[in-house]
């Protein structure tokens, strides 16, 4: 990585040579970034400085702020260009927007490398960088879809998305509301108490462990698609029907996984038991469960961005008029795609926050483990 | 041959029989062009297709196409084979209603994904909310099927006079049991499944000679199917890939689809069309399907050339 | 020391039963073959063994003898393919799971999700002690292994040896009468495991306790036992059973009598002749 | 004292047979479907007989619901007879044979879930080696995850599936597959990439600290060391990416114009209301997902076996 | 015994640089720290030492001190803070790369899904020697700990003892000029440690390696080295060290002599003062 870390400067002086020679506009020869004015100058020079500032001082806290200010002065500059050049944006145009990005990068690998501290800093340093990461991401979205002309009913641009999404705020809330807070949060708890349940029943009677894991394999991988309009069939088209489907869907891979985990002490550590002639719970509460921690995590983990998909899946089939699955099905058929996508953004924004509590919970309670003991 | 791609709204059914019979019976070929047909679906919206690039021609509802236009993808209604509307709302007696007056208070199944548009507008004009409460009516987002109604999960629910209503008796519910409005009896009716293509496309000449030729063998495929019933259905049938359609349904289906396509020779009608945009704009509502009289979203252009009068 | 010293000879007598009464573990004729992937391993053969109760025995004999094996045997932690056994005169099962004995393994085998002072608080919450009780206990051992200070460490955070230590004092903790240890002190430096040897043989003679002892040290095997096992490489056979008449109390200073380095001599040469280096 | 803790150990404990459990569930899974059927019917049925005004007994009801044509749940004979119909009676080339869709679906299912696993290791792999992916990439592809599958779905189709099928030129069917396996394997790489980054980073440190002394490189100590230490992971993964894939793959026989293919199958039943229909297409979907968790299940148990580990 | 035996004094002179050129390992003022979840621990504290090239050296400590916390350091598996020190005149991470040492772990660290023959082969491997030679370094290296027969077993089925001399087989194989040892002959018997004792010494002998050697056995310490560094407990400081002159080519009966039960008394002393046990 740290050859690479030397390589990136020297490609973004190419970039911005790039930038500086060739024109913005594909159909205006003369368009050049130096001949955009003060602003334009302001761009050029900070690139320049940033990426010296690499080249000299790889580590450094000035480095990053300048390579900070460089590549937002320069996203910023391709994003204020981009509404003028919709169709025939120029090769420098995309110069620009690249040496921008290679110098965002060199900032999000300095920063990565910045050994993780405790607290509030070190919080805000691992939410900063996957920020600046989904920022670029975004930008590239922006610049590519207005560049191309892609037609919206395809794909908006996320500033039409953001521009629906805080003026439907009430909307999205009731969405929320009721496929989040009702169906997915009952359907996760229930899915996963009874996935875990079961895999304890399973364990506990080796005649369940024999029989029911094999049939129940077989029961539990019906596909959610074909359970959801039975679901609706039998609980009605309110939550509860999107809530059994979630339970349907979570309830196999906590199973698996716990019936793993359970499985996964070291023979020495079981022999241990026995010697304290330990009963059954004791050895699954004191030995077996706590070496099954790291498996149900991944279980809740994979679950709870499942449980999500599974809800809003679930609504195609049949719901009240409210709730997000609802949404998008209803609105791409309106054609107002923005409103897809800001639905979307509000459902991958729970799906993560839900995602990192329990990332946090199992750091915490998995802390002795050798993933993260490192 | 000249390849013309056409995207339907819905599945392989009776619905779109004209289209496979003049396939099957060779009439695109008479005319010199390679006609594929995609099916539909419920996610699928065929506006999105055309705007993509996947299709040359779709059939779609009237007011979702001026709803696209409206959203920036300038559809051309070129060709209507439907005359008349197949949408009703069908309830069982039991609930007590007996006019669209009874409606307050009760739940209705309705679908979406564009479909809903013909719905909201009769509802404005009724003058009942849709959020429920006391003074309007809940409603629910419908599925593929018809069972809200048998299981008595909705008091009334949308279905088409061709494939719903027969999905309805099918399962048992005499129709002395049922009540129906159909939207051409309350004057709410929009046209539906007529064909429609980019604005853009055609400026070309040899476009809308193409869709000419379409146009006038699809019709010939409509005339067909509407004398042999028995014969399109069977067509229908074969071009299934899903193998889950029976031949009962079918039948029946193109006996109700030829009374709607009856009366049309494919020719948009001017009355027909007005009516539908009056319709769309009396809803109103905090989402107006369209808020503004559409321009340019029909021609008769391509029906002239094909010598439909 | 102020331990209640009591000749082997009179407690035997003082037992309710008559002749063999007193025989805490009988083996006889005990043999046990693993299957492995590339064929079956005869770990032990034909194994005739009788420890009394208030015994000191140690195995000792070439690494990879069978001594693991047998004491596993002993805890019913490995099934024998023939031959008998009983613990406490039952089936060792039955020995088991009355909770007769408390085992030291050859690795310190901590759970790594609790920190020192729960590991050795693990046979005791199983054993539904009151938690005055446990505490009690927990700070005893871990003074008695010098551990004291490092309850709330983590197992990783501890050296090997201090692992080893953790683990003795879990064992301790349980105050068994019978003691199966598998080489509890090869992690540990000379001083210590003097210490150690010293602490145990006190706690044996005060408690009366017996003690199963796989050592790989010859005067460590001589200083405590009552009784040395030596066994010969695979198939593990007893080749001598050799009887240490030291007193109860002895201490570190009779290392230095000829009597000790006669035995210990003794013990060298059986284990000698079951290895196979001509050097 | 009442239980023996735990259960022995596997070699000393003969491998009992696992038929006369799997029977004993099974029946009772059928007494309850039965049970299950009788009840929700029930309402349907008595209203059937009251339009003729007819007083039905007891075992006319249970008659009457074990053979509806539309039932609420219909009776296990009769999903097994329609399963019957559809693929022992039919040639496998038929439209109307389960065995016919079934491939379609599994072909895709496969697609899907190879380049997934892959996918999701490449990812994995990424992140345990590259500090700057882990911060930065890992929460995305999770994000990636909580967009719902069937609202991008449609734009697969559109921007995926009209591109290969107008733009490129490939033709419908394999434009269809391709879209149908790009969701299989959007689904399918998720569960590799998070076991894998746990499977991958669980090796003890001193396994780890080995490998450092030998100063191996990074790939030298993930051939060696991280992933055979992974492949338990990486089977538990496999297992829920291969169910997830079928679901994948069913889901994306819906906006590609309902065609062929189990998911097909399933949602044109849905729309005639046919009840036997979905729940044969159902079954068959579960029985082919049940016997690709279990192949993946089989491969993990020969590969524990052939490194020792299975003890 | 037909190894070449060179004074250790004469091969200093042979080499090229002049001065401190055969130092080996050099540290200065050496300190480490560790932060854990109850306060920071000191393991080490201003540790000196130079190991010159030849050089056998051992280290012996009360479990706990540090020990195997300053071989970590020396291997580059741990990072001091504070000191210096250098390996083979560059930093512990160069030497590393260089493939500088062989390492044995306290632990034996086989990895499980290897069968003994191919845990051997592992560094090999990565080192990329051709398979006909792998196949000898391993078929020696396993003859050499008398583990030959064994190659197709898996780790656990092998006992303690022939785990850790898998592991030192697998260390060998590597044929490093530095070995570093963490008390690889911790669990054997006593037979078998003199024999390997033995063969340690004699390769030493033979090849001229430097052996930095973590021990808990006084005799084991004066018999191997040529230089004994005593720490004390936590924090680890060098308490004492002392040389050892025994000729290269020594056999066990040396430590019958005087000489060697002086040296063996003089370690002892500088361990006890640093036990806190006062019996
Ligand atoms: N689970 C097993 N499967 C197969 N063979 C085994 C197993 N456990 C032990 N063995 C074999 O049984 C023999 C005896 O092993 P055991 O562990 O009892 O030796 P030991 O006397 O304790 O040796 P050490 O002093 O080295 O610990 C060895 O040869 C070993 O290879
Ligand atoms: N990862 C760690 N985190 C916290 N403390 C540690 C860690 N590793 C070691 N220590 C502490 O550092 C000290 C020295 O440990 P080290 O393992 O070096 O001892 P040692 O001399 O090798 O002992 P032994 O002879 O018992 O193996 C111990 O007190 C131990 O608790
Ligand atoms: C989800 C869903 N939406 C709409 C219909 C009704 N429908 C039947 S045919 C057809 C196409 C019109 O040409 C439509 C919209 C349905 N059954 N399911
Ligand atoms: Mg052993
Ligand atoms: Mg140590």
């Amino acid at each position: 990585m740290s050859s690479r870390g030397h390589l990136q400067p020297w490609i973004a002086f190419l970039g911005l040579f790039a930038a500086v020679a060739l024109p913005l506009d594909a159909a205006d020869a003369w368009r050049l970034l130096p001949r955009e004015g003060v602003p334009g100058w302001i761009v050029i020079l900070a690139l320049a400085v940033a990426a010296y500032a690499s080249v000299r001082a790889e580590k450094s806290a000035l480095t990053a702020i300048l390579l900070a200010f460089a590549s937002s002065a320069g996203a910023w500059a391709a994003l204020d260009l981009l509404p003028g050049l919709a169709g025939h944006t120029g090769p420098g145009f995309w110069a620009l927007l690249f040496t921008s990005w290679l110098l965002a990068w060199a900032l999000v690998s300095q920063l990565a490398a910045i050994k993780p501290r405790a607290g509030p800093a070190g919080f805000g340093l691992k939410l900063l960088v996957p920020l600046l990461f989904g920022a670029w991401l975004l930008i590239f979205w922006q610049v590519i879809v207005v560049a191309f002309q892609v037609p919206s009913v395809l794909i908006p641009p996320p500033s039409a998305i953001w521009a629906k999404l805080v003026s439907s705020i009430p909307i999205l809330a009731a969405d929320f509301r009721q496929t989040f807070l009702k169906a997915v949060i009952a359907g996760y708890v229930i899915g996963c108490g009874s996935g875990f349940l079961v895999a304890i029943l399973v364990d506990r009677i080796p005649f369940l462990q024999r029989g029911l894991l094999p049939v129940g394999n077989l029961v539990s991988a019906l596909p959610i698609i074909g359970i959801a309009p039975i679901m609706v069939m039998w609980f009605g088209f309110d939550w509860p029907s999107k809530a059994a489907v979630v339970v349907v869907a979570t309830f196999f891979p906590m199973l698996v996984n716990t019936v793993t985990g359970l499985a996964a002490s070291q023979p020495m550590q079981r022999d241990l038991m026995r010697t304290y002639a330990a009963n059954y719970w004791q050895s699954l509460f004191k030995l077996r469960l706590p070496e099954a921690l790291p498996f149900i995590f991944n279980a809740l983990k994979i679950n709870s961005t499942l449980a999500l998909i599974a809800a809003i899946v679930a609504e195609f089939f049949g719901t009240p008029i409210v709730g997000m699955g609802f949404r998008i099905s209803t609105e791409v058929g309106r054609m107002n795609i923005d409103m897809v996508w800001a639905e979307i953004a509000v459902a991958a924004l729970a799906g993560s926050v839900f995602y990192g509590v329990i990332a946090l919970i199992e750091r915490a309670s998995t802390f002795w483990h050798p993933s993260f003991r490192a | 041959a000249d390849p013309v791609t056409l995207q339907l709204k819905w599945v392989t059914q009776a619905q779109f029989a004209g289209y496979y019979v003049a396939k099957e019976k060779g009439f695109y070929e008479a005319e010199g062009l390679d006609v594929t047909i995609k099916p539909g679906g419920p996610d699928i919206a065929p506006e999105q297709v055309i705007a993509g690039g996947g299709a040359d021609i779709i059939t779609t509802w009237m007011p979702a196409a001026l709803a696209s236009r409206e959203k920036g993808v300038p559809l051309v209604n070129i060709a209507q084979p439907y005359k008349k509307s197949g949408m009703m709302l069908t309830c069982r007696k039991d609930t007590g209603i007996k006019s669209p007056d009874d409606f307050k208070g009760k739940t209705l199944g309705v679908w979406f994904y564009g479909n809903e548009y013909p719905f909201l507008a009769w509802m404005a004009k009724l003058g009942l909310s849709t959020e429920g409460g006391p003074n309007g009516v809940t409603v629910l987002k419908q599925g593929f099927n018809v069972d809200p109604l048998i299981q008595k999960q909705a008091d009334c629910i949308s279905t088409m006079t061709y494939n719903e209503f027969g999905q309805v008796l099918d399962a048992g519910i005499p129709e002395s049991e049922l009540i129906v409005f159909k939207y051409e009896d309350q004057g709410v009716a929009t046209l539906e499944d007529g064909l429609y293509v980019m604005e853009d496309k055609l400026k070309d000449p040899a476009f809308v000679e193409k869709m000419a030729k379409f146009v006038r063998a699809s019709m010939k495929g409509w005339d067909y199917a509407r004398a042999n019933t028995d014969e399109a259905a069977k067509i229908v049938l074969e071009n299934d890939e899903t193998g889950a359609q029976t031949e009962a349904h079918q039948k029946f289906m193109m006996g109700e689809v030829n009374k709607l396509t009856e009366g049309s020779n494919g020719k948009l009608d001017e009355a027909d069309y007005t009516r539908t945009v009056k319709t769309l704009l009396s809803a109103g509502g905090e989402a107006p399907v369209i808020t503004k009289e559409p321009t340019g979203a029909w021609t008769h252009a391509v029906t002239d050339a094909a010598g439909l009068k | 020391m102020s331990a209640v010293f009591k000749p082997f000879e009179e407690r035997a007598d003082g037992q309710q039963n008559a002749a063999n009464a007193a025989s805490v573990i009988d083996i006889r004729g005990l043999s046990l073959t693993f299957e492995t992937n590339d064929g079956p391993v005869q770990a032990l053969s034909n194994i005739d063994l009788d420890v009394k109760r208030g015994d000191f025995v140690s195995f000792i004999g070439p690494s990879g003898c069978g001594k693991t094996t047998l004491l596993r045997v002993i805890a019913d932690l490995e099934q024998p393919t023939g031959g008998s056994i009983t613990v406490n005169r039952v089936s060792p099962e039955e020995a088991r799971l009355a909770r007769a004995y408390g085992y030291v393994f050859q690795a310190a085998a901590l759970y790594p999700w609790r920190t020192i002072a729960r590991n050795v608080a693990l046979p005791l919450e199983i054993m539904g002690l009151p938690k005055a009780e446990r505490e009690r206990r927990i700070a005893d051992n871990l003074a008695l292994v010098n551990l004291a200070g490092f309850e709330k460490k983590y197992p990783w955070q501890l050296s090997g040896g201090m692992q080893q230590r953790a683990s003795i004092a879990r064992a301790l903790a349980v105050e068994p009468e019978l003691l199966l240890m598998d080489e509890p002190f090869g992690a540990l430096d000379e001083i210590v495991r003097d210490h150690l040897n010293e602490q145990l043989l006190k706690l044996w003679a005060k408690t009366q306790k017996t003690v199963v002892f796989v050592t790989h040290s010859i005067p460590e095997a001589v200083f405590l036992s009552t009784k040395i096992v030596v066994m010969s490489p695979r198939p593990g056979r007893v080749t001598d059973v050799i009887d240490c008449g030291f007193p109860r109390d002895r201490t570190l200073d009779i290392r230095e009598t000829p009597e000790f380095l006669e035995v210990a001599a003794r013990v060298r040469n059986g284990l000698r002749a079951g290895h196979s280096y001509e050097d | 004292m009442t239980t023996l803790a735990i259960p022995a150990r596997p070699r000393s404990l003969k491998k009992p047979g696992q038929i006369f459990p799997v029977t004993v569930v099974v029946l009772a899974i059928l007494v309850i479907w039965y049970v299950g059927a009788f009840f929700l019917n029930a309402q349907l049925a008595r209203d059937a007989f009251a339009r003729q005004k007819v007083e039905p007994t007891i075992s006319q009801l249970a008659e009457a619901t074990f053979s509806m044509d539309r039932p609420l749940l219909p009776a296990p004979h009769q999903v097994a007879t329609e399963l019957w119909k559809s693929t022992v009676d039919q040639p496998v080339t038929s439209k109307r044979s389960l065995v016919y869709h079934g491939w379609v679906t599994l072909s895709a299912t496969l697609a899907g879930f190879g380049i997934g696993t892959l996918l999701g290791l490449l990812l994995a792999i990424g992140i345990v080696h590259v500090s700057s992916l882990d911060k930065s990439l890992m929460p995305w592809v999770v994000a990636s995850q909580t967009i719902p599958i069937v609202a991008i779905a449609p734009m697969i189709v559109v921007v995926g599936y009209n591109l290969m099928n107008g733009k490129l030129g490939l033709s419908t069917d394999t434009s269809r597959f391709l879209a149908k396996a790009m969701i299989s394997t959007y689904l399918s790489f998720f569960p590799v990439t998070v076991g894998m980054v746990k499977g991958l980073r669980s090796p003890e440190l001193m396994h780890l600290d080995l490998m450092r002394t030998y100063s191996a490189s990074g790939w030298q100590a993930f051939w060696k060391l991280r992933f055979p230490a992974s492949l338990p992971f990486l089977f538990t993964s496999m297992q829920i990416a291969i169910a997830i894939s079928l679901v994948g793959a069913i889901v994306g026989e819906l906006p590609t114009g309902a065609s062929a293919g189990l998911g097909a199958r399933l949602l044109a039943g849905s729309y005639y209301g046919q009840t036997v229909q979905i729940w044969a297409a159902l079954l068959a979907a579960s029985i082919l997902a049940a016997v690709l968790v279990a192949i993946v299940g089989f491969a993990n148990r020969i590969v524990l076996k052939r490194m020792g580990m299975a003890r």
